[in-house]
């Protein structure tokens, strides 16, 4: 058997395509974004991809590890042999012995004594986490500019001054860290002329320490690349980056599916229509005109309020609607090409209508379908971005860009630029290789140029 | 020689083909187009029957019916004794292969996007005719008798110029191994050089093949060269049926007449002038009162207009005309200076 | 009937206006049922008017001038008061079709719906205001008022006992197309009656410990200048109306602002318990869009505001006006009952019906790090079923987060560890590696299941989009546990209508409650039998109904509040109900002109505009001014919160 | 001077394989009064030829390349724009292949025809319909008034063409263009409007270019003829000139394969064999070489001559051909009797 040779229509529509650059290009890079969003889960993820402790690998990706395992310490009132392991924070917990084990040992200079003792008190100073470019997964809240500082204030308040030292290490503040150290801190929270004692807090709100300037309290927090925060914290303190990526993934493939189911259903009853004619067609044109007087975001609403929305749910809703308009064009394209003498002449040698349709005439009617798709892709993610935002898409906390876009047109999220900027821009970006796709397939398909008569 | 001479190989026996013409929101008939309107006629074996006519006077419907690509309203298709009108699955499929089809126009006729072999080999797919490599052989050999080299197998219908495809065309007709081809003007959308090629081709395989032919056309000069006997259409009614020479030479209905008249003359220093036929044809929806050509027709009495005429003898079985002075026109000189096409095999 | 339900929108900050429609809801889904067993119901049907008669020779009359001013005498009286409003009023009736937003608080409170008697703010006690004397009769339902002969309307027409029969008469009239007050006349009042000019008897349908509380809440309206007819709606939306309070409008920018202007010569002037009240001669309200309150008063166009936001309170006011102490904040904590709120489990879900399972997602619920980390620890944990009203259980305390007790809890309730989680082979994990790879990371292979294997799994009802930045993180401790919380937001109105038909798993809505809070509807076993009522856990047993019996008819004021407590105790006990916020405070911001009294807002203040009790210094006002040119810095007040009735150590001793 | 002269005209065709030369230097010339047949088959350039007379190739992908198109001695090609409406219409009438698309199918025919004469000579309603009318009548439309009231679908492919033709004639040009008018027409129409379009004529001595494929109207149509071939005029001359003594093979054999009444049935009929060279890379002697038929027929030597040497029309004459070696003069062209 030899492979089949593409048509030599088809083949030129392909040449052409790829001689638009723009929308070539396009297609490349959103294809890329695709297989990268498919392995989303090693770009952005908190459990890390590879640990080397006390002489053992472990890959948490395929195993689940307490934090027992690690001899990680839980947080109060759990128990370490529940719940998973931080990956994230073993890493800054090991790196932070590493630095004290540094500094000891420059201290310790050559006492074989001092040198034992710091080898047993920093045990992990060799162990390392590789995590994910991003170590935050979607859903976990990661309130670390609120509760690290508030540890730290609770250890310096106590008096335990290596301990605030040793977090603010442990989080990447190192200035904090030396402030502490030298008792800078002191003077920097003293009580002063016509203001109390200052807390940690007031130092990251007020800017009086550099490296803590702009460190909100609460979430949204902004882009803090210390924290691997790329893209800042939402308003629960979930990684947005994370969050978008994630959303990236669901609403491509989303958009996918949908398009998918809605335009074959369409091209079956609209390739019908247009071949069978007749009664079919008038019936099932007046059905059709029945669907599209329903309002589908009612539908959608009032399918919500009886069924928990997912994502299969809500393409099976979508899908009732997505199909419509595709078959307008599949049967007015059948309509046209089933005048022409080839399906005639395949009549006359007695082809089924099965044969007729789908192997004559289904392949000369695709134009619309081919042109048409990208942009039924754009209307699909507008539509599961639309309905997230409304509140009507995915629950909660499923990472979608409709629920990001809603926390940023809060009012009290107005001056979070980073919460405006990252869904939207993605939005914007993504919508715009789609349209270049679309536009060049277009041209690619119907290269008629824009023509006039002087 | 005619065509009685020997068993027919397709008889059609009062065909109508009927159109209803709907109209609502739920497309209610409300009238009818009558294509075909009672149509007898006869194909000899090995022989061509030309049809001719102009636009909407049903030709083309009448071939689709007689392939049952279209299912009478009424009347009978024999072919060999089986009726083709109401054959049904498995024995319309073997029907079928009898009878195959070359189209008018070659460059909608063949799917663009499939190859050369691909269109040749289809018959033979939806008929399950041999296994994979002998539909491969009988390819290269149809593509081979049709006048194509081996080599087109693999490219695709927009690489070829449209006698090559009407060739195609051919040759696609010709898989399944038919003994009717029914052509559908298959050269009036070529170049005056090529049309050549492709009439030629089917003199061949007429010859060769021992193929009958319907040979659908509205241009007279061409049906004058291909034909053994011809029958004269308006509004769905055979007017005249004759054996090529004696239509040419003794036209006997008005219309056959007017037709002859119109055709431009080729030599310039012999123009026709005259016009020779006012108005044109009417729409076939209703049916008229005695003969349809009536309203047109030079020769037009009284009588014309009461009956619709039947198709009748002139002088010989053979030539029979719809028409009531068929004697009185027979017998009055052509306007034209031309003569009749001679017989086969005649030296020019 | 002063029950309250409120769908919970986003914040604390929830507006009383916001929630008027609902109240009429709640109304609607009750019935009149509140007390059904009562003899005194069945004797007298409402309406059955008595014919007037004089007063019972023994009457013995009473009054009470020995609460506390309400007010300051500091006052000083004079100067405009600029406010905002969220939204310009539909119409300036106080009864009929939009009569209850954002404005009605005001328009109510000190033009119009002047009581007979009022509950003093601080002590509780009753003071007179319309009536100087009353006399609750032995059946505790007849009450006779004696009305103060000095008080006149706007217009200078003097009120008399016919102007609250013709209010009654009103309420129980169609033409008001009010569904609300219809059934509140019907409900309440037997009769009405005017004994003479200034006497007048209110007959309540039934007995009661409260009986000023319940049958006395009518106000005069003005039977002089008032029509009563099919038209009535329509033609007084827009009319200015005539009252009897301090104040009246005197114009309107239409959509932009509505200005009051006091009465001259108001006949309440010098009246012991109006002192230091209504000390503007002039109210200005102006309609400004929500959230922009701080831009206007920043630009001096209003003089104060109350700040719902704490995001705002947090991060917003940091600029010079405020570092340099002219424009002031204050957190003013007020002792108002707060309603119940909180996630609700329902008794009749077949994962709720087990007691140590409810009891787990108590102590799994982190309240703590939801109001440090999304709502600047600004708020209180809500742990009383009664919470805000002397009900509450003292003793109580919540429960808490506590992992490790909750893990015993769900060891106790039959759940454990699915087998599955067990180590698998290679090819299960490449599986499921493979599985989250395609799919997003939600898998719920470690949730925890019973004997049974269903899966500690349910979901959770809410109906306001703003509430989910706290249900996720609720969630996310919830999946550490091993129990899978799935959300559900709902539209509000389908959110609520789940919650009434006892349609849902968990829940996330919330009540406003009245003074006197009402547990029938709540817990008692009657509305445990029946859907599309307050009982929305289906909770209801033989020893709750007899302490609401208790509450409801016992005279001795000692054993109502030992039942409430004991009520309060079982409430907390069976655990199907997770209490969560409350917000006892008011937040303001004004210009340091702006003046209030020591104790800043009566503790039992719920609204700016309840009392009115501060005032603008003109003296300082100009100082301000001036001050604010020269750039001289004010010292900046160390303690926002002001808490002169030490509210906030009984809440947080609670919490 | 001639009416119209068409001198070395070059248009071009962006496509994506390249630039097609459809026309390729072409030069014509058509006097007053007089009718040129212009006949080529499909691709030949004719139809192309036609357009640019009046400018009309579309752009783009259209673009002129070269010549000039002269009607009474003024250049069309680089006139500017705004002179062309008073061009067309007014001096030269087009009418095309296609009546079916031709006519606007929203407006009656009334409408359409009164809009020519308020644009041309801002002629009242009234006077414009009675006008209409009159050259509806002109133009053999039976109940001429009634007509003025139907839309374009009402009336039959014939009525079409002959309103069309009546709106050609409506300004009383001085050259009508006609574009296969009769192509999609039925025999005995194409002889009614043959017909009319010669009685219109002798009446008003409009020049007339007929551009056709089918030789038989060439024949009884036309004064002059020229013969296209892949974007080149190959032969010219009177018509009878050319069908008696065809000079060169390509019109020789496009007569030849003509059947004709007398030839011998079911007798092989004559062919060009080969196809049309590419027009967007042209060979570089004759285009018609090829195939040519008489080429074969010559010595080596000359037969290289016509595949080098692009033989070029000259350009007067009475019967120029651009063939190096044209058939002998005299000898009657075709099979005819």
């Amino acid at each position: 058997m030899r492979w089949p040779r593409l048509d030599p229509i088809t083949r030129r529509r392909l040449q052409r395509f790829r001689r638009i650059r723009r929308g070539y290009y396009a297609l490349v890079i959103l294809l890329a974004a695709m297989v990268l969003a498919v392995f989303a889960p090693y770009l952005a993820e908190s459990r890390a991809i590879a640990v080397w402790y006390r002489g053992t690998l472990y890959l948490p990706t395929f195993q689940y590890y307490p934090m027992r395992t690690f001899g990680q310490a839980p947080p109060a009132g759990w128990d370490s042999a529940d719940i998973e392991a931080d990956y994230y924070r073993l890493q800054r917990e090991w790196g932070t012995e590493r630095i004290l084990y540094a500094r000891g040992h420059s201290a310790a200079g050559a006492d074989p004594a001092a040198l034992a003792a710091l080898a047993a008190k920093y045990p992990d100073r060799d162990d390392y986490v590789v995590m994910p470019p991003i170590p935050w997964n979607p859903y976990q809240s990661d309130f670390w500019a609120n509760e690290i500082l508030n540890d730290i204030q609770q250890a310096l308040d106590a008096g335990h001054r290596d301990d605030a030292e040793w977090l603010a290490l442990r989080d990447g503040l190192g200035e904090l860290a030396a402030a502490i150290r030298s008792g800078r801190i002191d003077t920097l929270l003293a009580a002063g002329k016509g203001h109390p004692k200052r807390t940690l807090g007031d130092l990251a709100r007020t800017g009086a320490m550099v490296s803590l300037a702009g460190l909100g309290t609460s979430p949204p927090n902004a882009p803090d690349l210390r924290r691997r925060h790329y893209l800042g914290t939402d308003s629960q303190g979930r990684d947005v980056a994370a969050r978008l990526l994630y959303g990236f993934r669901i609403s491509i493939f989303f958009a996918l599916f949908l398009v998918l189911t809605g335009q074959v259903i369409g091209t079956i009853v609209g390739s019908l229509q247009g071949y069978l004619g007749g009664r079919f067609d008038l019936v099932s044109q007046r059905l059709i005109e029945v669907l599209i007087a329903v309002p589908f975001l009612y539908v959608v609403i009032v399918i919500a309020a009886l069924f928990q929305p997912t994502f299969w749910l809500l393409i099976a809703i979508l899908s009732l609607f997505q199909w419509i308009a595709i078959t307008f064009f599949m049967r007015t394209e059948m309509y046209r090409e089933k005048t022409r003498e080839y399906c005639l002449a395949a009549k006359s040698y007695g082809a089924s209508h099965f044969r007729i349709v789908f192997r004559h005439l289904l392949p000369n009617c695709l134009t619309p379908l081919v042109t048409f798709t990208p942009f039924a892709v754009v209307g699909a993610i507008f539509a599961l971005t639309g309905l997230d935002y409304l509140g009507y898409g995915l629950p909660a906390p499923t990472p979608s860009w409709g629920e990001l876009i809603g926390q940023a047109l809060q009012a009290s999220n107005r001056d979070k630029l980073w919460l405006t900027l990252a869904p939207f821009g993605a939005l914007t970006i993504t919508l715009v290789l789609v349209v270049f796709i679309g536009e060049s397939v277009r041209e690619a398909f119907d290269p008629k140029p824009y023509a006039r008569y002087e | 020689m005619t065509a009685a001479d020997e068993a027919p190989l397709l008889v059609a026996e009062n065909v109508y083909k009927h159109y209803p013409v709907r109209g609502g929101v739920w497309g209610r008939s409300v009238g009818a187009i009558r294509a075909v309107d009672g149509v007898s006629l006869a194909v000899a074996p090995q022989r061509t029957l030309g049809l001719v006519g102009e636009s909407g006077c049903g030709k083309s419907t009448l071939g689709r019916t007689l392939m049952r690509l279209e299912t009478p309203t009424r009347g009978t298709v024999m072919f060999e004794g089986r009726d083709l009108a109401r054959a049904r699955g498995d024995e319309l499929q073997r029907l079928r292969r009898e009878i195959q089809m070359v189209f008018q126009d070659p460059y909608s006729s063949l799917n663009p996007r499939m190859t050369i072999g691909e269109i040749v080999r289809e018959p033979l797919v939806v008929h399950a005719i041999g296994s994979r490599t002998e539909q491969a052989r009988r390819v290269l050999e149809l593509l081979g008798t049709v006048g194509l080299d081996a080599s087109t197998i693999d490219r695709y219908p927009s690489e070829f110029s449209g006698g090559q495809r009407q060739r195609i065309g051919v040759a696609r007709a010709l898989a399944l191994g038919p003994r009717l081809v029914v052509a559908d003007e298959p050269v009036s959308a070529l170049d005056v050089s090529v049309r050549g090629q492709v009439l030629n081709l089917m003199l061949r395989l007429q010859r060769e093949l021992g193929l009958a032919f319907i040979f659908i056309s509205h241009d007279l000069s061409v049906v004058a060269h291909m034909c053994d006997t011809v029958a004269v259409m308006y509004l769905g009614r055979i007017v005249e049926e004759a054996p090529v020479e004696i239509l040419f030479a003794r036209p006997a209905h008005p219309y056959t007449r007017a037709l002859l008249a119109a055709i431009p003359s080729l030599d310039p220093r012999r123009r026709t002038g005259a016009v020779p036929l006012e108005g044109e044809v009417p729409s076939p929806i209703e049916a008229l009162a005695g003969c349809p050509f009536a309203p047109r027709c030079a020769w037009v009495t009284a009588a014309c207009r009461e009956d619709v005429p039947a198709l009748e003898p002139v002088e010989t079985s053979a030539h029979r005309a719809a028409c009531i002075r068929r004697a009185e026109v027979a017998a009055a000189p052509l306007p034209v200076s031309g003569a009749p096409p001679r017989a086969p095999g005649a030296s020019p | 009937m002063n029950e309250r339900r409120r769908v919970l929108g986003a914040a604390a900050a929830t507006l009383a206006g916001a929630l008027a429609p609902l109240r009429r809801a709640a109304l609607a889904a009750t019935g009149g049922a509140a007390v059904p067993d009562d003899p005194a119901t069945a004797a007298a049907g409402p309406g059955a008017s008595t014919a007037p008669s004089a007063l019972p020779a023994d009457v013995r009359w009473e009054t009470n001038d020995d609460e506390p001013l309400i007010g300051s005498p500091q006052a000083i009286r004079g100067g405009t008061l600029r406010y905002e409003l969220g939204a310009y009023p539909l119409t300036f009736r106080l009864m009929g079709p939009n009569s209850n937003d954002f404005f009605a608080g005001w328009n109510r409170l000190f033009t119009f719906n002047f009581g007979l008697v009022q509950r003093h703010p601080v002590t509780d006690h009753y003071i007179p205001m319309m009536a100087t004397h009353w006399s609750v009769q032995e059946d505790q339902r007849t009450i006779y008022f004696k009305l103060d002969p000095a008080a006149r309307f706007s217009d200078g027409h003097p009120v008399t006992a016919d102007d609250y029969v013709f209010t009654w008469q009103m309420m129980r009239s169609p033409h008001i197309v009010d569904p609300f007050y219809n059934t509140y006349a019907k409900q309440y009042y037997q009769s009405v009656d005017r004994i003479d000019d200034h006497t007048l008897r209110i007959v309540g349908t039934r007995w009661s410990w409260r009986p000023l509380y319940d049958f006395a809440g009518l106000w005069p309206t003005p039977a002089h200048a008032t029509k009563l007819d099919a038209d009535w709606v329509q033609r007084t939306n827009n009319q200015f109306q005539v009252t009897v309070g301090p104040y009246v409008i005197r114009s309107v920018v239409r959509g932009e602002s509505v200005t009051f202007e006091r009465v001259p010569n108001w006949w309440g002037e010098g009246r012991r318990y109006f002192i230091g009240q209504y000390n503007f001669d002039r109210i200005v309200l102006r309609v400004i869009p929500e959230g922009r309150g701080l831009d206007y008063l920043r630009r001096g166009e209003l003089d104060l505001i109350t700040e719902g936001s704490a995001r705002a309170w947090h991060e917003d006011y940091d600029f010079p006006a405020v570092n340099n102490g002219w424009l002031r904040r204050a957190r003013v904590m007020v002792d108002t009952p707060s309603g119940v709120f909180g996630l609700h489990m329902n008794l009749e879900a077949p994962i709720f019906a087990n007691l140590h399972f409810r009891k787990a997602m108590q102590y799994l619920f982190n309240f703590d790090r939801i109001n440090r980390n999304l709502m600047f620890d600004e708020y209180f944990r809500a742990v009383s079923f009664f919470e805000g009203t002397p009900f509450a259980d003292p003793k109580l305390k919540s429960y808490g987060f506590h992992p490790e007790l909750a893990k015993e809890e769900l060891a106790r309730a039959g759940y454990r560890r699915p087998a599955e989680l067990r180590p698998q082979g290679f090819f299960g994990q490449l599986w499921n590696t493979l599985h989250g790879i395609v799919f997003t990371r939600s898998d719920t292979a470690d949730v925890l299941v019973d004997e049974r294997g269903g899966k500690a799994s349910f979901s959770v009802i809410y109906g306001s989009q703003g509430l989910e930045r706290h249900l996720t993180v609720i969630q996310q401790d919830f999946r550490r546990a091993g129990v899978d919380m799935q959300l559900r937001l709902l539209e509000p109105g389908a959110a609520f209508e789940r919650a009434l038909e006892r349609k849902y798993e968990m829940t996330l809505v919330g009540y406003t409650s009245g003074f006197y809070p009402d547990p029938r509807q709540y817990l008692g076993t009657e509305y445990k039998k029946t859907t599309n009522n307050n009982d929305i856990w289906g909770f209801g047993t033989k020893e709750v109904d007899g302490l609401i019996r208790i509450y409801e008819r016992d005279p001795d004021a000692s054993a109502r509040i030992a039942a409430m407590h004991r009520i309060d105790d079982i409430v907390q006990d069976d655990a199907f109900y997770i209490p969560f916020w409350r917000s006892p405070f008011i937040r303001i911001a004004y210009w340091d002109y702006l003046r209030f009294p020591d104790f800043y807002l009566p503790r039992r203040t719920e609204q700016l505009s309840d009392w009115l009790v501060y005032w603008i210094d003109p003296a300082r006002k100009d100082a301000l001014a001036r001050d604010m040119r020269d750039g001289k810095a004010y010292p900046v007040d160390p303690e926002i919160d002001k808490d002169y009735y030490h509210i906030r150590r009984a809440v947080t001793n609670g919490g | 001077m001639s009416l119209l002269e068409i001198d070395a005209l070059q248009v071009g065709f962006a496509t994506e394989a390249g630039l097609v030369r459809a026309v390729d230097g072409v030069s014509l010339a058509v006097e007053r009064s007089q009718t040129l047949g212009l006949v080529g088959e499909s691709g030949c350039g004719k139809s192309v030829t036609a357009s640019s007379i009046l400018r009309l190739v579309p752009s783009p992908p259209g673009r002129y390349l070269g010549g000039a198109v002269r009607f009474d001695g003024a250049d069309i090609l680089s006139m500017p724009r705004e002179a062309l409406p008073a061009i067309r219409g007014r001096d030269i009438a087009m009418v095309f292949q296609d009546p079916m698309t031709a006519l606007n199918p929203v407006f009656t025919i009334g409408h359409q025809l009164r809009e020519v004469l308020a644009l041309r000579f801002g002629l009242a309603r009234g006077a414009a319909r009675e006008r209409s009318a009159g050259m509806l009548k002109a133009v053999g439309i039976p109940d001429a008034g009634a007509r003025l009231d139907q839309y374009p679908h009402e009336l039959s492919g014939g009525m079409k063409q002959r309103v069309m033709i009546a709106m050609a004639l409506l300004c009383r040009p001085r050259l009508l263009i006609a574009d296969e008018p009769t192509t999609a027409l039925d025999v005995t129409v194409q002889a009614q409007i043959l017909h009319l379009v010669r009685e219109l004529q002798r009446e008003s001595e409009t020049a007339v270019l007929f551009i056709t494929h089918d030789m038989g109207v060439i024949a009884e149509m036309c004064d002059a003829v020229a013969v296209m071939y892949a974007g080149r005029v190959v032969e010219r001359g009177s018509v009878v000139d050319v069908f008696e003594r065809p000079r060169h093979p390509y019109t020789k054999g496009l007569l030849a394969s003509l059947p004709r009444p007398g030839h011998a049935r079911k007798s092989p009929l004559a062919t060009i064999e080969g196809t049309v060279p590419s027009l967007i890379a042209p060979p570089a002697g004759c285009r018609f070489a090829a195939r040519c038929a008489h080429r074969r027929e010559l010595d080596a030597a000359r037969a290289r001559r016509c595949v080098e040497v692009d033989p070029m029309l000259p350009p007067a004459g009475d019967h120029p051909v651009a063939c190096h070696f044209p058939l002998d003069a005299g000898a009657p062209a075709g099979n005819s009797a």
